[in-house]
């Protein structure tokens, strides 16, 4: 997990929250970082995780969000797959002549729970006519559901005829425009139940109370097997049925997963949005933060201890096609008290940053990436910069923890940002300059390299 | 099916909605331990899932600067991972439990509206949507949930609040009587061939909550009144390690950790949820609960109730617990200080068309496919202007039109 | 690893139609069945007591099967050890699967028809009866339903195969267990 | 990520292809003219390849970790069984221990440690399991999605730029993975 979603260095959002570049995204119509919490997500599409097929939200609404050939096993939850068999049968011409008959059934490959467990017949095509598990209170959910909304109706009617003849006209609402509100609200009235749903609801009658309930099974005092017996994760996967014992398991559908897409709640413009095949791993746009600020990496960090002076070295990446000029400042001038105390309360010790200006070359995709390390720029002071390859720059800044647990640092990115503005024909840089509250937990990555 | 879906779009509520109206409103019910969620109009929820983030219950939050990050992150997972649905599109019932604190509820409120930008929410009582799922309007709601038992009276819709009562008992109190014992008297078979206590093996390990909770469920179970009778001073007995006289339940070998099995006593089977029923220094139980609620209501009213008690919740779906509650009831019935009062000679108990964990939620999937939802719910303007803050149901307004149809 | 050595071990006995790479740790007293395939790298180590394999087995890689005790190790026939599983159990029928990194301790008598899931353990004193499946992170245990008693049909084309590209132990018994050249 | 940190090894130990491969000598490669290695790819000690079922394909840049097990899988076909190719993409690491059974493995794939592939699974481009996770056999694992537990199920979604993150992650591996020969250690 540590390389997808990395705890050592911390970009702060522009919302406030602490998460790492990866997952940052940047908002190039606003210019700022924006977070998966302070981001607005759509769900795009839905497909099967098992077989992959996409589905538009409409169908797999209609659907329930299930795949409709794909199972679940009830025991482990995994897609079940399907097992071919073979079987000798009298011919139906000639039955002293044998014929192969294949049939076809579902097992999980982890817990071998197949279909013969729940008693389904074998099917004759490999995908199966499998029956869809329905609820079994299903038709008095539906006379219920009828009933209700029937009275539901019927007391919306009798208001709004009050309201209407009234013409108490305020109530029904100024906001939405009285006129044309009231116009439909006139239109409904005009629809009554239809005769199915009143015969449905007609059949809906109140639950009768009886003396008797559930008893304790008389077996209660005989050998329990724990292995016949559901766990909890078993009993809720369907609620349904819940079922108690493993026999009484049923297969279910197996659930869809979902394509997001995510956009800025301030701008309102995309940040990302996915293709619609679920194999593709292409991006229709991806304003991922990875791929547009400097990602601040940790390289080395000698033992930590209270009161000494140790020199970390750091990395500096550059995604963009741009050459970026970066400053490293101090954390102090923003981490003034707010509400409830500091800004960032969890920095612990103040690095002695470089002073002045570094550059950190364009990335360049046709590179290799391994060549040896290059030429300096004279521009960087080479004091601080201890290596270059690329796009990536390393420097080195000392600290003084005050404690040797939790050390972090903190401090403020500023780097410059190209920006392509298209008129027209017109293709225009600009160049801005964005500055990031960065957090390094070193302590955390003093651990991570002892484990490793 | 087919004839459900036909009916779908015949009675949407009108403008305000036009764009939402063929999609049914998400219900939602944030138990104590289990939350339950889908879409009204079906008989069941799409998923139940631990009130959890993390490992870190929605409902035990340190600070109330905390609850809002912890909401946001379970309410992504509900919305994107299980119900794959936008919060945008659709409204919301929220299925509300009594106990649920008025901070929780703003809270909760402003995630949904501020930051998952819901059209509107309307918030039901758990106790009166059961209601819908019998087509009833009076009976005795009894809700034994993880850590409360609580008991509400309605009547002809509305709710007797002055008659309600609740007790701190559940599933909460059986897990910790399990995890006593068990550490106490639990022998495990070690690989090395070694039969050892618990708790020299490994007194942290209950503290997995979700290990204890498995105990319960594929094991417990209530024993009838007459065997609880006759095995008093059975903790005692217990405790000694003596044999009672009584035939014994098996004990249970249960696989722990992959590599070792626990011994789980057999009389801790029964034992274990023994705590709902035992009579505590208050002199109360799950059982005076009831009879404490009816003892509240008008003497008219009391044996209607009697013959209308419904009991939901998942605790009550252990083995044997809705026989001992009836019988607890009828035994509490000759007690003088009942008797005397309460002019009844029976009890009554309806059972709800689903388990009884989702008995409440089942409500307000009903509640959510009527046009209720339209003229009750509350929008994010109202919200606002409301200085964020939704209407306690026990206010005024809430009160003239909260239960309808009912 | 001592590959000289185990070709003259006069303590394995490699029955004809087997298959036994050279690249395998083959320790102690070991009877190894005909059509048997032991993979490279795979460990069958008698410590004290023999360890005996019957027909139709396969021993994948780094597959470790141990006896430590004195009474011999008697495996049943057509019993899967698969990749890296290590197999300690005091007896073995037929028709087991040990699947990829699973562990059996050695208090455990293994029936017939089992399968013991990848990663899952089975350690503590038990006979593990026949059919049941051990799975999951909890190694739960269920019967099995579905069981198919048939050879193994991998062996064909492992027998076939591993001749071309690993060096074989010579059997020196017949199929039926005889010595070969002893008659 | 942090920066990765220096990994040395025995300069006699390992064996370097021309197009830049890094086999230990420690490994086992069974039938390794069946096994293509596609360039900067490293095996380590212990690791194993049955190229001798069927064609294994590994693609470039991949990390196989120590004691790492790569087995074609197997299918009933209608005359008894056969094994059948297994092909590896791209930036695929795969962490210590692990047994891969899998049809075919996309690019840009993160396996942890002490997991199981089952057979004929697949994964596509861009997934993770987590360590000492058990993939099914035949269990498709989508692009972008975490799998973990015993056996596998969905536990999660990778970020969107996890493609360069797995591409940047294997070349610095290759770029720190330095032989200890005096003579080739690069000047800091």
């Amino acid at each position: 997990m540590e390389i997808f979603f990395p705890k050592v260095v911390n970009y702060v959002c522009t919302c406030g929250a602490r998460k790492p570049l990866d997952v940052l995204f940047y908002c190039k119509h606003c210019f700022k970082l924006r977070c998966g919490e302070c981001v607005s997500h759509e769900v795009d599409t839905h497909y099967c995780p098992n077989c992959l097929e996409f589905m538009t939200s409409p169908e797999a609404r209609v659907k329930k969000n299930v795949c409709t050939t794909c199972f679940e096993c009830p025991c482990c939850g995994i897609a079940l797959y399907s097992r071919g068999t073979s079987k000798q049968v009298p011919s139906e011409k000639d039955p002293s002549n044998m014929v192969v008959n294949k049939a076809y059934y579902l097992m999980c490959n982890s817990c071998k729970w197949s279909t013969h467990d729940q008693s389904l017949e074998d099917q004759p095509t490999q995908s199966g006519g499998w029956p869809r598990l329905e609820a079994p209170n299903q038709d008095r959910v539906h006379q219920l559901c009828e009933y209700y909304r029937i009275v539901a109706h019927q007391e919306k009617v009798e208001k709004d005829k009050k309201r209407i003849t009234q013409k108490c006209g305020y109530y029904i609402s100024d906001k939405y425009g009285v006129a044309s509100v009231a116009a439909k609200k006139y239109m409904s009235l005009q629809v009554t139940p239809r005769k199915e749903s009143q015969k449905v609801a007609a059949e809906c009658f109140a639950s009768k109370a009886s003396e008797v309930v559930d008893d304790l099974p008389s077996d209660f005092l005989e050998e329990l097997n724990i292995d016949e017996v559901t766990n909890i994760r078993m009993r809720l996967s369907n609620p349904d049925i819940q079922p108690e014992k493993m026999s009484m398991l049923k297969m279910r559908n197996l659930k869809l997963l979902t394509k997001k897409s995510q956009r800025c709640k301030e701008c309102g413009h995309s940040l990302r949005k996915s293709e619609y095949n679920p194999g593709s791993v292409k991006f229709k746009i991806q304003l991922s933060a990875y791929y547009h600020i400097p990602y601040v990496r940790v390289k080395q960090v000698p033992n930590l201890i209270a009161g000494r002076e140790v020199t970390i070295e750091l990395t500096l990446t550059n995604p963009t096609s741009h050459e970026v000029a970066v400053e490293l400042l101090p954390m102090e001038e923003a981490n003034t008290p707010s509400g409830s105390g500091l800004l960032f309360p969890e920095v612990t010790c103040s690095p002695q940053l470089p002073k002045g200006t570094l550059y950190l070359p364009a990335k360049d995709d046709t590179a290799e990436y391994d060549d040896p390390a290059d030429k300096m720029d004279d521009r960087n002071d080479k004091s601080v910069v201890t290596f270059k390859r690329l796009n990536k720059l390393g420097i080195k800044m000392q600290i003084t923890p005050k404690q040797a647990e939790n050390v972090a640092i903190g401090l403020r990115l500023k780097h410059t940002y190209t920006n392509l503005i298209i008129q027209g024909d017109k293709r225009e840089y600009e160049v801005l300059s964005l500055i990031h509250p960065v957090l390094l937990n070193l302590s955390h990555f003093a651990k991570n390299s002892i484990s490793a | 099916m087919t004839s459900q879906s036909s009916l779908t779009s015949k009675y949407t509520t009108g403008a305000e909605y036009s764009l939402t109206s063929d999609k049914c409103p998400v219900v939602l019910e944030l138990g104590r331990a289990y939350t339950k969620c889908g879409f009204a109009r079906e008989p069941s929820p799409r998923a139940i899932i631990p009130s959890k983030v993390d490992n870190h219950e929605i409902y035990s939050y340190s600070h109330s600067s905390e609850l809002p990050h912890l909401l946001q992150d379970f309410l992504y997972a509900i919305y994107y991972k299980h119900l794959c649905t936008n919060p945008k599109d659709r409204r919301l019932v929220v299925v509300e439990s009594l106990m649920v604190p008025l901070e929780f509820k703003d809270t909760l409120a402003t995630v949904l509206y501020e930051h998952f930008e819901v059209p509107a929410i309307v918030f039901v009582p758990s106790h009166l949507c059961t209601l819908y799922t019998l087509r009833l309007n009076t009976a005795l709601v009894v809700d034994v949930g993880f850590k409360w038992t609580s008991v509400l009276p309605v009547i002809e819709g509305v709710c007797n609040l002055a008659a309600y009562k609740d007790i701190p008992l559940g599933s909460n109190e059986i897990h910790r009587r399990l995890e006593k014992f068990l550490l106490k008297f639990g022998s495990v078979r070690c690989p090395d061939g070694q039969t050892r206590f618990l708790g020299e093996v490994n007194p942290e390990i209950l503290s997995n909550e979700d290990i204890v909770e498995d105990i319960k469920v594929r094991t417990c179970f209530v024993t009838p009144r007459e065997r609880h009778l006759q095995a008093q001073g059975f903790e005692e007995a217990f405790c000694e390690g003596r044999q009672l006289e009584l035939p014994t339940p098996s004990n249970v070998q249960y696989p722990l950790e992959g590599d070792k099995v626990l011994e789980i006593p057999g009389t801790l089977r029964e034992y274990a949820p023994e705590c709902l029923f035992e009579i505590d220094n208050e002199m109360e139980s799950v059982a005076t609960q009831v009879i404490d609620a009816l003892l509240l209501c008008n003497r008219d009213s009391r044996k209607v109730l009697a013959e209308n008690i419904v009991i939901v919740g998942g605790t009550a779906m252990i083995p044997g617990f809705r026989r001992r509650l009836k019988e607890e009831l009828m035994a509490l019935l000759e007690l003088p200080q009942y008797k005397k009062h309460l002019y009844i000679d029976k009890f009554m108990f309806h059972s709800t068309p689903c388990c009884s964990n989702i008995a409440s939620w089942l409500g307000g999937s009903l509640y959510g496919s009527t046009d209720y939802v339209g003229s009750q719910a509350f929008t994010k303007e109202q919200f606002l202007e409301n200085k964020k803050h939704i209407p306690d149901w026990m206010d005024q307004k809430w009160k003239k039109d909260s239960v309808p149809g009912l | 690893m001592g590959d000289s050595k185990q070709e003259t071990n006069p303590k394995v006995l490699v029955a004809q139609g087997s298959t036994v790479v050279r690249d395998c740790v083959i320790q102690g007293e070991v009877t190894i069945g005909t059509r048997t395939v032991i993979h490279p790298t795979a460990q069958i180590l008698a410590e004290k007591g023999p360890i005996i394999i019957g027909e139709g087995n396969i021993v994948e890689e780094k597959a470790k099967i141990i006896n430590r005790r004195e009474e011999p190790l008697v495996i049943g026939n057509h019993n899967t050890f698969e990749v890296g599983c290590v197999v300690e159990a005091n007896a073995i029928g037929h028709h087991n699967t040990f699947e990829c990194l699973s562990r059996v301790g050695p208090l455990v008598s293994v029936g017939s028809g089992c399968t013991v899931g990848a990663r899952c353990n089975v350690s503590t004193e038990e006979v593990l009866p026949d059919n049941i499946v051990v799975y999951g992170a909890n190694c739960d245990r269920k019967i099995s339903v579905d069981n198919f008693r048939t050879s193994n049909p991998q062996i064909d084309f492992l027998s076939k195969v591993m001749v071309n590209y690993h060096y074989v132990i010579k059997p020196n018994r017949t199929k039926e267990g005889n010595a070969i050249g002893a008659e | 990520m942090s920066e990765l940190p220096v990994v040395t090894y025995d300069k006699q130990e390992y064996i370097e292809t021309a197009s830049g491969n890094k086999v230990s000598r420690k490994s086992v490669l069974c039938g390794a003219h069946n096994i293509i290695l596609s360039g900067k790819t490293i095996i380590q000690a212990g690791a194993i390849v049955r190229g001798d079922l069927a064609n294994v394909r590994v693609g470039r840049r991949c990390v196989i970790s120590k004691h790492v097990v790569i087995r074609p899988p197997y299918k009933k076909i209608s005359k008894g069984l056969t094994f059948f190719p297994q092909q590896i993409g791209d930036h695929v690491f795969i962490g210590e221990g692990s047994v891969i059974s899998a049809q075919s493995i996309g690019s840009y794939v993160h396996i942890g440690k002490n997991c199981v592939i089952g057979r004929k699974a697949v994964l596509r481009d861009c997934c993770m399991i987590a360590d000492n996770s058990v993939v099914s056999p035949e269990t498709t694992v989508p692009s972008y999605a975490i799998y973990a537990g015993v056996p596998a199920r969905y536990a999660g979604e990778l970020p969107g730029p996890c493609q360069d993150i797995m591409a940047d992650y294997t070349n610095s591996y290759y770029l720190n993975f330095i032989p200890q020969d005096p003579m080739t250690v690069e000047k800091k």
